[in-house]
């Protein structure tokens, strides 16, 4: 089954990365771009006999693993049926 | 299933070379015969064009352990240890992908050492890119340093040093080439060499998949528009992986249990059995079916061509699997037994029972092709050689030229390069970066080991004999200056096309160069790499010989930097007063030009002045040496007083003509010429020091003092030049740098 | 007495934390393999630097899970001294045996090259042989060193006298220019509340030496020496 | 606008990341995962007109900066008022 986890720096921690990428946007002229904050972003297959059981288990992978409390939280999605149909318009690269 | 002529020439092999493929078989190939033909048989592992040339380098010495031929070469140091070092390029790889490029570059330098048996300690690169002014220059810069620091950091072997310069010639075909050293007991180096049929042959390290298939035959191959779309998956590093199979493959052969070793790097499996077999005259046999794969459907073919990184070959004692299975286990590495020795001298393939290649081994070592291309002497030399001083715009102000030369990237300082590297792991390094040759102690022994890895392609544009000849002479100075006698060194040969004529005259001239200066200066060549088709849309790159010297210091507390340590010292300069324009980083940047003759090393005098260094920095007549290269005797003196703390300089030139006589006065401040040495006399220490440079021959003269806050050169007592000492560290300091801070960050 | 350097596959800086232990300070010190499960009887826990797992998802993160991870806890417990030098303190701060995080350097670059810090605190047994307001030269080399912890708890160790190391340029003074990656209040190192854990980003163990630079290291593993032998 | 990127290893691209994450996990008993892709995951905040024009600024953006085209591909997504509504269910700590 695909999971997915993002873990993002809490919004009071500096976030370095992020200030250096809207620096060198602004050096190119990407003023519109107000703020970027970087996170990581990890895609698990796992074996589970549902999509609760799979997002409990990846729930605490992130939370003992992928993510450090002290700075970052994070978000589980389970790749489900109601997933798929959603709304969230995106677009790919090759 | 048929071979046609599109998948022969899509895997390089011309008419005659797949001729002589068929005679060796006897038969047609298969898919996986020909992919293993195609890559031996590329530049890249079989030297085809260049091997006639490299037998003209001198190989043997007294302290020579391990000539040309393994994995990397080793020399004596003394107490049954020896210094285990190579060179290698990663220019193509790292123009698609700079930071994985030069990662992997480390990656497969470190493995060769280790691969001997060697601890590396210490890792050297030396860059050539495009002017920093083009923003995608810098993007390849910020890149490749990121990926050499990467990579050497996370493993943990101090990067010491190097070189880096910035010519429109290597705009579209960097230079990445990373130089590693190791130091392994004379009687426990180990080889890649298989024997004894029923050895078992072992797998370990990463899993194979499709990366850089082809990635040899593509370094054989110049650039054109369409490279972007042959790019092949991307070889990426695992520095983990490599830090694993590094103390593992060292713990391991502690164990006895090994016969062989060898990495799987360009060309993987296919070159790593196929020379361990050819070394050893044996056969091998494996099942490709028992490689661990990381991707599904791999064919025999993708297998044997993959060049997924860190991963090695073994093969072990028979009866002694356990042992050597135990260490990879303690390390998490799973060796994998693939296949054994035979003693039918056959490179035996099999995917489960099927045999998808059978080549006798040694005809395809030995019957690899050899070309003795043709050689032109190109006809751009004529007129860049061509000088014409009487033409050129007079000089500028001085003081201006020498501020301005400080700046320039070439010689400004490389600190954002090397802050960038861990250079004091392993608590051996005992010159940091930018101040000279790297020099690191060798635990348990009191001594250390100096090295330097050192070219100019302008010159060897301009002259590639001569180029090749200072190359080796300023590779040895460098490691001399520092006090330490050269004991060996390796090259690494950037050319462009050797089926043109031209280039392949260059090559010839370098190497003849190259060769004449190591049997002058008696130092043997144990190795090295060279790298043709460095070509993009049919423009090559500068000829670009490196060499990288190694030397060796009995006394590791005496060794010296280029830093005046102290004020009041006398300033002595070893050698001729002035250099020469041909050539010259003056040149370029005050006129725009590259051209006119390299300055002519005197072979005798530069070993006399390497002599004399080493036994002046041995009984402690100098506080500190450093050599007249880029920019000239100016620089060099800046370069002297740069991080010294504070302590600036006054000399006074006596030999280049009058004050007012201006171009001899460039000469003299910014000519560049070789065997020419900047030492501080400690007190007291003159008259003997003069009296040693005169019983070797070496012209010294007392020029000036340390001390002040400003850098003045008079001439005849009128004074020429003269900037303060901190303008000088701020344009020294900042002129690399200014072009990454702000800009990429 | 005896040092245990902790290896974990992907450090780096074993060798050196036994070399300066062993044979500059002359100490017993031996190399406790990370898969192990006792210290060997060991008086002082190193836990050096390097990669850990390639510290590919965070530095420290995956080692904190080694077998002998428990064993280092218990013996911290029981008030045993434990040093972590740079990844050891990323491994001791996601072990949560010291509080906060490093974030990557302020510019994101790896950094190598000597720095001043300031020691803060002597009462622990890895600064008793200091004075307070000692300037040490030491090495740094790392890419995250960049300290970090919520303001409530920078200001509770800061309240308990925790923070033990701080940049600063060579006369002792802290800036922000002499403050190399960024980190919050120039924090350079660290100890818990019971003072026996302690974690510092720059490298003692390389600057025992003047060959190499500066010996100015030394004080922080002879302090070890001096605090067990009393 | 919010808008988010996510940048991933192309498929034949080897992760040095993920496979050691897998190999811990296993080591920690969480032997159902079966594998494990490392990426990146970035939220910027831009000011457009339209989250049509969001989303071709990011793409851009993406594209010029965040990924390296080489090894990388890369995802743009921009909130919404329907992606505010999906059905994807998510988990969220502090
Ligand atoms: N790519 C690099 N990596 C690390 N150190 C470098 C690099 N390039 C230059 N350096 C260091 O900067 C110093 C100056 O380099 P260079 O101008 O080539 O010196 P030299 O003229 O003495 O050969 C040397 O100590 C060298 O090792
Ligand atoms: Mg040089």
């Amino acid at each position: 089954m695909k999971t997915k986890v993002f873990v993002t720096l809490k919004p009071s921690v500096f976030d370095p990365q992020g200030k250096t990428i809207v620096d060198a946007l602004r050096s190119m002229g990407y003023t519109a771009v107000q703020d970027v904050r970087q996170g990581k972003y990890f895609e698990l297959d796992v074996e589970a006999g549902s999509t609760d059981e799979a997002r409990s288990m990846v729930a605490e992978v992130a939370e003992k693993l992928l993510a450090n409390p002290v700075i970052e939280s994070y978000r589980v999605e389970v790749d489900d049926e109601r997933s798929q149909e959603s709304g969230v318009r995106r677009q790919e690269t090759a | 299933m048929s071979i046609d002529q599109t998948t022969i020439d899509e895997h390089g092999l011309n008419a005659d070379e797949y001729q002589r493929l068929l005679e060796i078989l006897g038969r047609e190939p298969t898919m996986t015969e020909l992919g293993i033909f195609s890559v031996m048989w590329s530049e890249h592992c079989s030297y085809k064009s260049s091997r006639l040339h490299l037998r003209r380098l001198p190989t043997e010495g007294p302290r020579v352990v391990q000539g040309p031929g393994e994995n990397a070469g080793a020399v004596d140091i003394g107490d049954g240890l020896t210094a285990v070092f190579k060179i290698e390029s990663h220019n193509h790889p790292s123009f698609i992908e700079p930071y994985q490029g030069a990662a992997t570059g480390v990656g497969g330098i470190i493995r060769d050492i280790f691969t001997m048996g060697a601890r590396p300690i210490a890792l050297l690169n030396s860059l050539r890119f495009g002017t920093l002014d083009d923003p995608a220059t810098r993007r390849l810069v910020d890149g490749v340093v990121a990926g050499i620091a990467g990579y050497g950091n996370s493993i943990g072997i101090p990067t010491l040093g190097g070189e880096i310069a910035f010519e429109p010639s290597y705009a579209g075909n960097p230079l990445v080439n990373v130089f590693c050293l190791g130091v392994a007991k004379a009687d426990q180096l180990a080889k890649g060499v298989a024997s004894g049929a029923g050895n078992p042959v072992y797998y370990v390290g990463a899993k194979t998949g499709r990366d850089g298939i082809h990635g040899a035959t593509m370094a054989s191959a110049e650039f054109d528009e369409h490279s972007a779309e042959k790019r092949p998956a991307v070889q990426v590093g695992d520095p983990f992986m490599e830090k694993l199979l590094l103390e593992a493959c060292l713990e391991v052969m502690q164990t006895g249990a090994l016969v062989g070793i060898q990495d799987m790097g360009a060309a993987g499996l296919t070159c790593s059995t196929s020379e361990m077999g050819a070394r050893g005259d044996v056969g091998i046999e494996i099942d490709v079916s028992l490689v661990p794969q990381r991707e599904t459907g791999m064919t025999p073919y993708e297998i044997m061509l993959s060049e997924s990184q860190e991963r090695m070959l073994l093969v072990a004692r028979q009866g002694r699997e356990a042992e050597v299975e135990q260490v990879f286990e303690k390390w998490d590495l799973h060796a994998v037994r693939i296949g054994e020795v035979r003693d039918d001298g056959r490179l035996r393939i099999r995917d489960h029972d099927e045999v998808v290649a059978e080549i006798p081994n040694r005809q395809l070592a030995d019957r690899a092709p050899l070309y003795n291309r043709s050689t032109e002497r190109p006809a751009y030399l004529a007129q860049a050689q061509q000088l014409d001083v009487a033409a050129l715009a007079a000089p500028a102000a001085l003081s201006g030229t020498w501020l301005d030369l400080l700046r320039a990237p070439v010689i400004a300082s490389k600190r954002w390069v090397y802050r960038q590297y861990d250079h004091m792991v392993r608590t051996n390094t005992v010159v940091l970066p930018g101040l000279g040759a790297g020099v690191v102690r060798v635990k348990g022994t009191g001594r250390a080991l100096a090295f330097s890895v050192d070219g100019n392609g302008r010159y060897c544009y301009l002259d590639p004999a001569e180029g090749g000849r200072l190359a080796v002479a300023e590779a040895a100075r460098n490691v001399a200056c520092a006090g330490a006698v050269p004991i060996g060194a390796t090259n690494c040969l950037n050319f462009g096309n050797p089926e043109r004529p031209e280039i392949m005259w260059q090559f010839a001239q370098a190497v003849d160069g190259i060769a004449e200066a190591c049997r002058a200066l008696g130092i043997p060549i144990t190795g090295g790499n060279v790298s043709l088709y460095n070509e993009t849309d049919g423009q090559a790159i500068y000829p670009t010989p490196v060499l990288g010297v190694v030397g060796l210091i009995d006394d590791a507390t005496r060794v010296l930097t280029r830093v005046f340590p102290a004020v009041g010292l006398e300033i002595v300069l070893l050698g001729d007063a002035a250099g020469e324009l041909g050539g010259s980083e003056y040149l370029t940047l005050a006129h725009g030009l590259v051209g006119g003759r390299p300055a002519a090393v005197d072979l005798d005098r530069e070993r006399a002045l390497q002599t004399l260094l080493v036994d002046v920095a041995r009984d402690g007549l100098i506080g500190s040496a450093h050599d007249c290269a880029e920019g000239g005797f100016a620089v060099t003196l800046a370069e002297c007083c740069v991080e010294s703390g504070g302590v600036g300089a006054r000399v006074e030139l006596s030999g280049p003509g009058g004050p007012d006589d201006r171009f001899l006065l460039v000469r003299a401040l910014f000519g560049e010429a070789p065997s020419r040495v900047v030492v501080s006399a400690l007190p007291g220490t003159r008259d003997r020091l003069l009296a040693r440079a005169r019983a070797l021959s070496v012209p010294a003269t007392v020029i000036g003092h340390t001390g002040g806050e400003r850098l003045a050169i008079s001439v005849a007592g009128v004074g020429v030049a003269d900037i303060g000492l901190v303008e000088a560290e701020q344009a020294w300091a900042n002129g690399l740098t200014r072009y990454f801070e702000a800009a990429v960050a | 007495m005896k040092f245990a350097i902790v290896e974990f596959p992907g450090s780096n800086c074993d060798h050196d934390a036994y070399y300066a232990a062993k044979h500059v300070l002359g100490q017993q010190a031996e190399f406790i393999w990370h898969k192990d499960t006792d210290l060997h009887g060991a008086d002082v826990v190193v836990l050096p630097g390097g990669f850990s797992y390639g510290d590919y998802l965070r530095t420290g993160a995956i080692a904190r899970f080694s077998p002998i991870m428990t064993r280092v806890r218990e013996f911290a417990d029981a008030g045993g001294p434990v040093i972590g030098i740079c990844n050891g303190f990323q491994v001791l701060l996601e072990a949560g045996l010291l509080e906060g995080a490093l974030l990557s350097n302020r510019r994101l670059k790896f950094l190598c090259q000597h720095v001043h810090v300031r020691v803060e605190q002597t009462d622990t047994p890895f600064t008793c042989g200091a004075a307070v307001g000692q300037v040490l030269k030491l090495p740094i080399a790392h890419g995250e060193g960049n300290y970090y912890a919520a303001p409530e708890t920078v200001a509770a160790i800061e309240a308990n006298r925790q923070v033990l190391f701080r940049y600063c340029a060579a006369d002792g003074a802290v800036s922000d220019a002499a403050n190399p990656n960024g980190s919050l209040a120039a924090i350079a190192g660290v100890c818990n509340a019971a003072r026996n854990v302690v974690g510092l980003m720059p490298h003692p163990e390389r600057a025992c030496e003047s060959v190499l630079g500066s010996a100015d290291g030394r004080v922080v593993l002879e302090s070890a020496v001096a605090a067990l032998t009393v």
